[in-house]
């Protein structure tokens, strides 16, 4: 069997005019990388699916390592706690090799 | 009549048959993007179409444009936010949010104000067009700095309920640990880079500098397929539109109402302002009042998502996207037209 | 020779192009929904253009053209049905959902049929546009028929076979939990209010009702640019139906004659029906032994994947992808059009 | 360490002309929100990746309460029984404050 | 409760120049079926996020029975040793119906 | 003066907005696809009019084109692989993929070249569109074998330290599990069927054999809002541009020297071949020259991130997209007009 490594994936689902802002914190917390899809959906700030191409969702992936996800989810409730509309959730993923998401981005 | 000619324009036509798809529930689905290429596409061609003209600008007309666009992008919100203070149907920060909208303009409806007028042979300046880039950024200036407002009014009122609010949290524009995060500068410098604006500012300069010679190159793409871009595009927002009606319900009747009495106060006062302060001809005269009347959808909405996020987006949307665009594109426009034919009489 | 003339047509080289890209297992690719916003740019251009040529329709040949889509559009795919059944190569509820795409039509070969002919300098009807927009629908509605015909049978069969199936989960259209999900009304309303046929009745209404001035302003939007949207379209659906070609092994070879069999059929009934009918001119009855001929890909194997869920998309597809649409494309066009003139005579 | 609370990831990877169907389930069984991602693929049902724009896929995501998903997951079963193609798949994740996904959709 | 049967998810970010390449690969190792995100994103090779149609990110997720993984994870690892880009994350996932996931593509 | 007038050209001075937008932080956001999209059109139409044209061409001077595309397409890349070895800046893998990208070429670059040729009335032949065609493939096939020998010599330099490094995985273009993965004829094929070759050879095709009412019908499509599309491409394309500008204090001063130095050798070097080899006009001339002197920035980084995925894109990208792309829509093309004049007298 392949030995697996374990990491967390941090998701989170908002509008795409925070993109830059939640960018700017993943390399702040240290995150070697980020992923992001383009999404629409509906929760308790309504239905956010014109698909206009203005004023969309984004689903945002990051893979970080275990240790520095508290200071990171910290930062994401503060901005929660401010009124911002995060959906956030965890997940435990295993990686090939763990080295590649310690090192920290440019 | 005016207003029934404005109904049998294609572009009105294709605005309506977007929301009757809704309401008759087609699964018309328009592909992600399609509104915003269009809308690059006409921000493009309305600017350098202005451009060229305005190379030969009266430079003393155009600074009073500037100024009294700043002018109606700060009073508009103020007197919107007022309004809904009084009508108690919102929170204080919903207001802010809301009136926000107001101050600043639909690109949309200003193009189909310009169809309306080509299409009746009615000659306009191009000032207006200055005005339609100028009035992005000042309501949202203005949207923050009710929100500020309204968070200091939040925490007094916590404060004397003896509440336990913490009132750092509320009292200024929330400051994130990010820094810079929602300052007022950067806000600021986003109100005044936003996409829309570079555009039709980067456009307009083209068009008033560019060489003749390219520029005749340019017009089948700029002039000739544009009303039918604009068809397309009115086709889309009316389909978005028609969504957001749907929504109406739980904005509420007295809410509503706010979203058709914005535009018609605006509008009058748009029409005073062409008139009497900017002395431009019908045409013009009917341009400054949409500009007045019409409220962003595009531009504002993720601004006040990220300058006041306590806010819910159902209320403007509804109001900005659902009433008031509508209301503006199908009454207002021949309203504001007859307006201006009165008052210049 | 009509057929050489017709394969040197831009659209129709286009076509092969886009056929030949995914043969050499080119790297091409188009970006996704681009062939969506031509289709909606195509079907908007051909309504309004066929909207204003029917403001002055003849009422009694518009509603007998209504009456022959009609009546086509509920035959053949019943005629398709039999014929499947008698073949006894697929299921019967995959028989039901491949016969319901050859009532209806493709919009892409309609398009491509109008092109042959302008380039042909024939003139032609334009009540086989009616015609275009009344076919999306009655094919849908007897495709959902002939498979609760089919779950009976089945149901029947299994009863006899002393058989345990739930027969309440095959008599009838599958009952969903969500009540209306898919019952035979709440389909046909999807089918009635279709996002393509909004768009072709919508713009045929626009382009009968809006003022000729604001018409006029569409002109290069809607005429000039058409031809070269309509290759650019085409370009991209030859790549589709490349893809579908490459998967011909997978159906057989008695179900791809089937592919080719009832274009022909549905065209020689289309002459007929044309020619003798509705006595159209030459040009017109080609256009109507097309919308016989061809077979949708867009408007209903999405309703087949809600109506028929049991049936393999792969068959339908393929058949109406891969096999009907490049042969009526290619071959079936000029042929439809000399079996038109040899009738005529 | 930051406290995370359970709950269920419902993943449906389905044609795009179930997307109101679903919703209107997900409204009935008491989801608090979804996510779309328009997605491409291949299954047992052949490839669906013509990326026209036509009869595409999507993938959807609903954060739920463990004990919804129950009721859920039996809707889904019924669909998947009468031959519609789903692709169905369960993540357990944490989140940061149960109570976002407890609030049901109006 | 409903029974879920344990498959796991493997997810890949890469550039979409590999698409067809990696298909291929999901084919050879057996897998069912895969789905495609178009994805943007940056990591230890820069940003990739030009969002322009050329050279854009994708994201592949397949659900593959545990006992086929290690093969396909063979595969992966050495395409990664070669240089190529990609971030591999495996996810534990519940199915509705294990069978699906056993059959594999033509 | 000829460097003036280029930056008026309404394409430049889109191109200069979108780097700007870029520069001030502008939250100008184009939708995913749409250059993709631009390209796709501007092939189709620049293909379908050197085809028209290309159909009474010379064979003895196309074969010649072709020849002298080859020759600088396997030229260039290896002059800039022994200088980018000479300054030691980049390791071998980087040189060899680095030094692809110079031997291809940008359609973006050619289009300007076009447009600022026809916007000062000069004459052109056709044949450097079958050139631009051509070129995009050798410069892959070179930047394989120049990876090739790179990893020979990286795995000899391992052995003689007595390094333990496993050779079978560093000697051959890596060879994979899948078989075939990127063997050389493999990646040949793609070069060969990728998707701009196939769209730009295949309109010049269609452009050749169509029969001419046919592409009459095309023209609006194809020349009327070229400059148009061209613009908002460009103005896209800066936006791009301007992104990796920011990177250059990733590669280095030295890194982006070679950025400009290669397009001026090349620039040199096709202005020679133009005049001397092939006997071409002013226009011409000037258009051998921006083949030679752009690199790719869409067919080859995707290539190399196959071929050769141990080179680092940041380096490749920033050079021809960053760097190199805007110094010829700037720079270059009135200077290798400049240069084809003085070399012409
Ligand atoms: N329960 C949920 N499951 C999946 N996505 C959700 C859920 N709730 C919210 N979302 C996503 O998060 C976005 C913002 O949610 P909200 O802050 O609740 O308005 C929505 O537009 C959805 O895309
Ligand atoms: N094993 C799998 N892994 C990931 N996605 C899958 C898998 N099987 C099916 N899918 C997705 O689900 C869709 C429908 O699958 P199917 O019902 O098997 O045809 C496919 O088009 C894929 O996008
Ligand atoms: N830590 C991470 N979290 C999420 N996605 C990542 C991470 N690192 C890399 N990626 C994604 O994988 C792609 C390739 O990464 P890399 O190979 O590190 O350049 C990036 O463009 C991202 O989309
Ligand atoms: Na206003
Ligand atoms: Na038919
Ligand atoms: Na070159």
């Amino acid at each position: 069997m392949h030995k697996l490594y374990p990491e967390k994936l941090l998701n989170i689902i908002t509008t795409d005019a925070l993109e830059e802002k939640l960018v700017a914190s993943f390399r702040k917390y240290g995150a070697s990388g980020y992923t992001i899809l383009r999404a629409q959906g509906e929760g308790s700030s309504g239905v956010r699916s014109d698909m206009t191409g203005f004023d969309a969702n984004i689903m945002i992936k990051v893979i970080m390592p275990p240790d520095r996800l508290d200071a990171m989810l910290d930062s994401l409730e503060r901005k929660i706690n401010k009124g911002y509309h995060l959906t956030v959730f965890i997940v435990d993923v295993g990686v090939l090799s763990p080295e590649k998401f310690d090192e920290r981005m440019r | 009549m005016p207003s029934l000619s404005n109904l049998l324009l294609p572009a009105v036509l294709f605005f309506v048959l977007g929301v009757i798809a809704r309401i008759v529930k087609s699964d018309l689905r328009f592909p992600p993007d399609l509104a915003k290429v269009l809308s690059i596409y006409l921000l493009m061609a309305i600017g350098l179409h202005g451009g060229q003209a305005l190379a030969q600008a009266n430079l003393l007309i155009a600074l009073s444009s500037v100024m009294w666009a700043l002018i109606m992008g700060f009073t508009l919100p103020i007197i919107g936010y007022l309004i809904l203070l009084a009508s108690k149907r919102v929170g204080l920060l919903d207001a802010a949010a809301i009136s926000a909208h107001y101050g600043s303009v639909s690109a949309g409806t200003f193009l189909t104000a310009i169809a309306y007028l080509d299409n009746a042979g009615i000659e306009h300046e191009k000032y207006p067009l200055i005005m339609l880039a100028i009035m992005e950024t000042p309501a949202i200036v203005v949207g923050l700095l009710l929100a500020a407002k309204a968070r200091q009014t939040i925490a007094a009122r916590a404060n004397k309920a003896g509440n336990t609010i913490d009132t750092t949290e509320v009292v200024s524009v929330p400051e994130d640990d990010e820094g810079d995060a929602n300052n007022f500068s950067h806000l600021l410098r986003d109100a005044l880079t936003n996409g829309s604006v570079i555009i039709l500012i980067g456009s307009m300069i083209i068009g008033a500098i560019a060489i003749p010679s390219g520029m005749q190159k340019l017009t089948p793409f700029v002039d000739d397929i544009f009303m039918g871009v604009l068809c397309l595009f009115l086709f889309e927002m009316g389909h978005v539109a028609g969504r957001r009606l749907g929504d109406l319900r739980q904005v509420g009747f007295l809410l509503a109402l706010f979203g058709i009495f914005m535009p018609v106060m605006g509008g009058i006062l748009g029409v005073y302002i062409g008139t009497y302060a900017l002395n431009f001809s019908i045409g013009g005269v009917t341009l400054v009042a949409v500009l007045a009347a019409s409220a962003s959808y595009i531009a504002v909405p993720p601004a006040m998502r990220l300058a006041v996020p306590e806010a819910n987006p159902s209320y403007y949307l509804t109001l900005s996207l659902g009433i008031t665009f509508p209301f503006n594109v199908i009454v207002g426009i021949p309203l504001f037209h007859k307006l201006a034919q009165l008052i210049a009489v």
